[in-house]
């Protein structure tokens, strides 16, 4: 291990954070911000995405639905309800919890693709729902003046500040998936998605630990949406149709199934990108398609493959040249 | 005293009956081995006991308690551990992670401890993982702990198995097939392993082709074929037996 | 009760349809394991390829069919090449996903060609009514219906009664020991994409002078296509027939129950039988591995 | 070497901008699905906006400043929306937007504007919702759901004498929102209820479950709120199952490709509209602006075409009065002062709301594809 090695893995961290922290003073303008921002919301997305199918190996076809659910308790805690933002935010995350049972209570025993057409009905009917239950989602017309979030006596509403809320709640919730992966309940969950079979006879609870990867990830999911919802400040049912569902499994595929950077990186990046393709028209879209099936065919590891690879280089874990065997929570099935 | 008893189990699949009207019991601190030509039931045997199959008829007692209805993740917290024929590890995850996750059945962190790591956790992570490195110099693995288990080879696995399944202190471990794919300096070491396991105070049931390690160290032997028990006793007894005589005969082991 | 009858015969109208499309996806779930979400998208192939060798081409309605499935076997065969083969021992996962990618992909690509306004596609069996008392029954949609069930037939008979529909069929059950009896493994499960790519295309050829031509054809009727399939079993090709015609009269019927859940039965119904009954109304029961 | 020439280009940058500063062009930002299945309406949207530029540029600008138009592409999809709003805004620093089309991609970014105080007009979304929460920036040309559904439904109860109303619509924000006026038009207005109320995927095909409803109910008239490939679908199918009844709807009908893929089967189908290109009964600015159109593009301009070129022509009304400071609440004011103004699409009034109130026109398609006023 070199100096530059130890000087390496001694700042990375602090490095990361520092730029993080002061993003706001050098980005041109609020758009950048702005785009950032939802880039952040869509990679607390993808992480709890992740949980459910990286971890897991759950695989999740209508994962929109529970960021609408989230979007859509807040929106309608605040609004009609007086809640106050913060409360309502952590109730969007307890709901779209709670909701998630009615999907993951009947749907514990299917497998595999069975489990991934259930996700996608699943999202079909939560976005006909928000279309149709015009009492409570005022339908079509979407729920307007959502207000934005205020804490001690400041509010929120730009973007420079807002930036802050969702950088500290992303950075929690790396945490805590970070800690969840190398915890006992982390290799239950693990443990089902490499093998259900060894998972059972070590004594896991197969479907009560697929509902607590569920329970986890819809709750991160809900949050997410909360953020969005009071971000814009406006929810209508066309932000949750099941498209969004996969743009946020390309961003995971992108990044990486099963990788914590990968899903900030193809959060972000699959947000960020695309502002600077849309010239392209048309043509961006069948772009997409292609790159999608290329990744998953020559990078299966994505993005997240390859910074934790760069990560190995820098810190002197492994030379340049040969890939050491490394462990990697990302498993073939 | 009997630990692990079956009366009368059986499991037919479409018409096919697999294991036929078993009963067998286990001797608490001994080494029982089940034998028997290939497709005997020797290890749909194994897979009733430890409630991957759900048997058409019979009973499994386990210290004296039916547990014929529990599912297999109870067993294991009883106390009923087994390893897999055909290797069934968790592929993509370090050899630590592997017999971390044997812990399963004896550790309580719940999910909002390992989230945010609550020194309930940390303790809790701390202790796991000296038992694991005991378990894995035991089984001479601790120099793999940082490898993927898929990369290890054919014996090493087999050895994992062990190690994941013997962690947690089982009562009664079931051991399929661990000397396939040995050659005969590991046979003899295996051979002792086994010993030790159940010198500590495991019970052990085992399904083995080798018939010197079967013979070697077995208390008791019981003999499948086509899915009827057709003898039980000491190796002396099993190996005099004219049914088994009958029944291995032509078939090459 | 006219008005009952002619829900019912509307929905298996629309229902045969959704089960040639199911057809679809059943070969390939059987042969791939994977569900193919790009099938939809073939539909909308086959929509386009008889568009442009009978409309733009100018080619009699026969030749048209022949060329236009000569077309769908081509772009079949171009995306088991490209999105399926390579990735026939990678995850579930990472399957399903290249076949989304692979959907988006496609629609993209005939929406830059052809634009995103529908083409208009003159019937080809005449949508003059024909009037049975109260009942109005429209020509196409019983050809539509007569043919889905003929291609059904042929199908079975080609798997059961054909040297190379058998190995097909060796090859879905199990791969593995397909490769044993000496079968060509890899052409088997070739043809069997074609065979599913061209089904779907012809269910596209057969939907375009009913309504008409446009690139997100596929999106929806790929969904009621694999609800189908699910309902019917997804092991069985006369079970998506029955699931895809039992799907049509529930849609069709919906409407005397509740007006704004039409869009959602397919979705309700698909959720229903996963959970009450996964093998579907025909499907096998397919039996735990240890 | 490479240095000198690095000066000279950085001079010859320099130079060129300080020439552009002098007369600095007002930014004028334009935002509508510009990829995707709606990208027929963002292109058509532009169209309008571009030809009515280049009038004013041509005219010498104003203030003696050209307008210059940056364009954005929002996919139809709010999130991406409020991003173009954004771009708009904070990075190309406009001064004024004009957009977008989807009523709910209106509603999410027109957050954005209200925030920025950037005046806001949006040509083609006819969402209510979109006039009625109070925010002070925003004016659309457009005839709202409330005043097109409205026409509609009095044109069947009041001239179509009808007693029964059917009605069918697209389950999303377009044919949603309408859906509800009309409801509220006839509950309030005459009393009365629609005896079928059906909706429909928004891509659906198969239209004959709704149409059978509809039909089963007894209805004598037919409201349908959807675009023109779904009406396509209704006429069509409507006709084959032996329906006869008119067929009414919204502005999102009036399209050559109705008739195309409908044929025969929708002739006689009426439709609230707030452009009608005809030039003999056209009144003499949109007479000019159809001139000027087919000049342009060589075709016959559509309604979107007739609303982009008004929403630029208003946003200029808003440009003259703040001139030649250009400050936000002097072009708002401009915008809101709007009155009797003779443009495409009629003489418009803007609303203190920001909705431009005007005569919504009811037209008919006949035979040949061609449409004729009723109205």
């Amino acid at each position: 291990m070199t100096l530059f090695n130890k000087v390496y893995k001694a700042t990375r961290i602090w490095i990361l954070l520092a730029v993080a922290l002061t993003l706001p003073y050098w980005v041109p303008n609020n758009y950048y911000l702005q785009i950032f921002c939802l880039g952040m919301i869509f990679a607390i997305l993808t992480l709890s995405l992740n949980i459910l199918s990286g971890m897991t190996g759950l695989f999740s076809v209508g994962f929109i639905a529970f960021f609408g659910i989230g979007a859509y308790t807040s929106a309608i805690l605040t609004t009609k309800l007086g809640f106050p933002v913060p409360l309502a935010m952590f109730l969007a995350g307890v709901l779209s919890s709670i909701l998630s049972l009615t999907l993951s209570l009947p749907t514990m025993r299917l497998k595999g693709m069975y489990f991934a057409v259930a996700t996608l009905a699943f999202g079909e009917i939560m976005y006909q729902l928000f279309l149709n239950w015009t009492a409570v989602t005022e339908g079509t017309k979407g729920i307007k003046g959502i207000p934005a979030l205020e804490l001690f006596g400041t509010s929120f509403r730009s973007y420079s500040k807002f930036y802050y809320v969702i950088l500290v709640i992303l950075i929690l919730i790396i945490m805590l998936a970070r800690n969840l992966i190398s915890s006992r309940t982390g290799r239950a969950m693990l443990s089902i998605r490499e093998n259900d079979i060894a998972a059972e006879a070590v004594g896991v609870n197969v479907p009560q630990y697929k509902m607590i990867s569920f329970l986890i990830s819809t709750f991160f999911a809900g949050i997410a949406g909360a953020l969005y919802a009071h971000m814009v400040r406006y929810v209508s049912p066309e932000s949750f149709v099941n498209a969004e569902s996969a743009a946020v499994l390309a961003m995971m595929v992108v990044g990486g199934i099963g990788s914590i950077p990968g899903a900030i990186v193809g959060g972000i990046g699959l947000t960020v990108l695309p502002e600077f393709m849309r010239f392209l028209g048309n043509i961006r879209m069948v772009l997409y398609g292609a790159s999608i099936v290329l990744i998953v065919i020559f990078a299966p590891r994505g993005l997240g493959g390859l910074i934790e690879r760069i990560d190995n280089i820098l810190s002197g874990k492994q030379s340049l040249g040969v890939q050491k065997k490394q462990q990697h929570i990302e498993g073939e099935e | 005293m009997a630990i692990l008893e079956t009366h009368g189990i059986g499991i037919h699949f479409d018409g096919l009956r697999a294991v036929d009207n078993v009963s067998f019991t286990a001797e608490e601190g001994q080494i029982t081995s089940i034998i028997g030509p290939n497709g005997a039931g020797k290890t749909t045997l194994f897979n009733l006991i430890a409630g991957f199959y759900t048997p058409t008829e019979g009973t499994v007692d386990f210290e004296g308690k039916d547990i014929t209805k529990l599912k297999t993740h109870e067993r294991t917290r009883l106390g009923l551990a087994r390893t897999f024929q055909n290797i069934n590890l968790f592929r993509e995850l370090s050899v630590m992670d592997n017999v971390l996750a044997g812990l399963h059945s004896v550790t309580k962190c719940d999910p909002i401890s390992s989230m945010l790591n609550l020194p309930n956790k940390i303790m809790e992570e701390k202790e796991s993982k000296k038992k694991v490195m005991e378990t894995l110099e035991f089984l001479n693995l601790s120099e793999y702990v940082n490898e993927k288990a898929g990369s290890l080879s054919y014996g090493l696995q087999k050895n994992l198995e062990i190690a994941r399944a013997i962690v947690f202190r089982p009562k009664v471990v079931l051991l399929d097939e661990p000397a396939s794919g040995l050659n005969t300096n590991d046979l003899h070491e295996l051979s002792q392993r086994i010993v030790t396991i159940r010198d500590s105070g495991i019970t052990v049931v085992l399904i083995e082709h080798k018939m010197d390690v079967v013979m070697s160290i077995s208390d008791k032997i019981i003999v499948l074929n086509f899915g009827e028990k057709i003898a039980d006793g000491t190796p002396d007894e099993v190996a005099n037996d004219p049914a088994v005589i009958e029944a291995y005969l032509g078939k090459d082991e | 009760m006219d008005f009952f009858i002619q829900q019912i015969i509307q929905g298996i109208a629309m229902g045969s349809l959704y089960g040639l499309i199911a057809i679809g996806y059943v070969l390939i779930y059987n042969a791939w394991g994977v569900l193919n979400f790009a099938q939809g998208d073939m539909v909308m192939i086959g929509a386009f390829a008889i568009l442009v060798t009978h409309i733009f081409w100018g080619l009699p309605i026969i030749p048209a069919f022949v060329v236009a499935i000569i077309i769908c076997a081509i772009v079949g065969y171009f995306v088991e090449l490209t999105s399926f083969r390579p990735l026939i021992n990678s995850s579930n996962t990472r399957r399903l996903i290249a076949t989304i990618g692979v959907g988006i992909f496609l629609r993209n690509l005939v929406r830059v060609i052809f634009g995103a306004d529908p083409y208009p596609f003159p019937s080809i069996f005449g949508n003059t009514p024909v009037k049975i008392g109260e009942l109005t029954i429209i020509p196409q949609n019983i050809w539509n219906t007569v043919i889905g069930f003929v291609l059904v037939f042929l199908l079975t008979v080609f798997l059961n009664n054909t040297r190379l529909g058998k190995s097909m069929r060796a090859t879905a059950q199990d791969r593995e020991a397909a490769r044993l009896m000496g079968i060509n493994v890899k052409q088997s499960m070739s043809l069997t994409f074609i065979i599913a790519s061209v089904l779907g295309g012809f269910a596209g050829m057969l939907i375009s002078p009913v309504y008409f031509v446009i690139p997100t054809l596929g999106t929806s009727l790929g969904n009621k296509g694999f609800s189908s399939a699910l309902l019917g079993g997804i092991t069985s090709n006369p079970g998506s027939m029955i699931g895809g015609i039992t799907l049509g009269i529930l849609e069709a019927t919906s409407t005397n129950f509740s007006t704004s859940i039409q869009a959602s039965v397919a979705y309700i119904v698909l959720f229903i039988v996963l959970i009450f009954l996964p093998n579907g109304l025909l499907g096998k029961k397919e039996s735990r591995k240890v | 070497m490479k240095k000198s020439l690095l000066i000279a280009i950085l001079a010859v940058l320099i130079l060129a901008f300080a020439v552009s500063a002098e007369g600095e062009p007002l930014l004028i930002g334009v935002y509508g699905p510009l990829s995707g299945d709606a990208a027929m309406v963002g292109q058509t949207m532009v169209e309008g906006i571009e030809l009515a530029r280049k009038q004013i540029n041509e005219a010498g600008g104003i203030d003696g400043r050209m307008i210059e138009l940056v364009i954005e592409d929002d996919e139809q999809s709010p999130k991406v929306a409020v991003s173009a709003a954004n771009k708009l805004v904070h990075d190309h620093k406009v001064i004024g937007v004009i957009g977008t089309v989807n009523s709910s991609c209106t509603l999410a970014s027109m957050e954005v504007t209200w925030d920025a105080e950037v005046p806001h007009i949006t040509a083609i979304s006819s969402g209510a919702a979109i006039t009625n929460v109070g925010n002070p920036w925003i004016a659309r040309v457009q005839a709202s759901d409330l005043l097109q559904a409205g026409a509609i439904t009095r044109y069947a109860v009041e001239d179509l004498g009808a007693k029964k109303i059917g009605i069918m619509y697209q389950s999303d924000d377009y044919g949603a929102g309408a859906m509800e006026v009309i409801v509220q038009v006839l509950k309030d207005e005459y009393g009365m209820e629609p005896v079928a109320n059906e909706p429909f995927e928004a891509n659906a095909l198969d239209m004959t479950p709704q149409l059978l409803a509809v039909q089963k109910s007894g209805a004598e008239v037919l409201i349908m709120w959807n675009m023109y490939q779904q009406g396509a679908l209704i006429a069509k199918q409507a006709r084959e199952m032996g329906l006869t009844i008119p067929l009414l709807g919204g502005g999102g009908l009036t399209n050559k490709k109705l008739y195309e893929l409908a044929g025969d089967a929708a002739v006689g189908i009426v439709n609230s509209q707030t452009f009608f290109a005809d030039k003999t009964k056209a009144t003499p600015s949109a007479a000019a602006f159809i001139d000027a159109f087919e000049k342009e593009y060589g075709r016959m301009p559509d309604s979107n075409n007739a609303m982009a070129y008004d929403s630029m022509m208003i946003m200029a009304e808003g440009l003259k009065a703040a001139a030649p400071d250009f400050k936000n609440t002097d072009i708002m004011a401009g915008i809101l002062a709007v009155k009797d103004l003779p443009l495409a699409t009629g003489t418009i009034t803007i609303a203190p709301n920001g909705d431009a109130n005007r005569d919504i026109l009811i037209i008919r398609l006949i035979e040949g594809g061609k449409y004729e006023l009723v109205k």
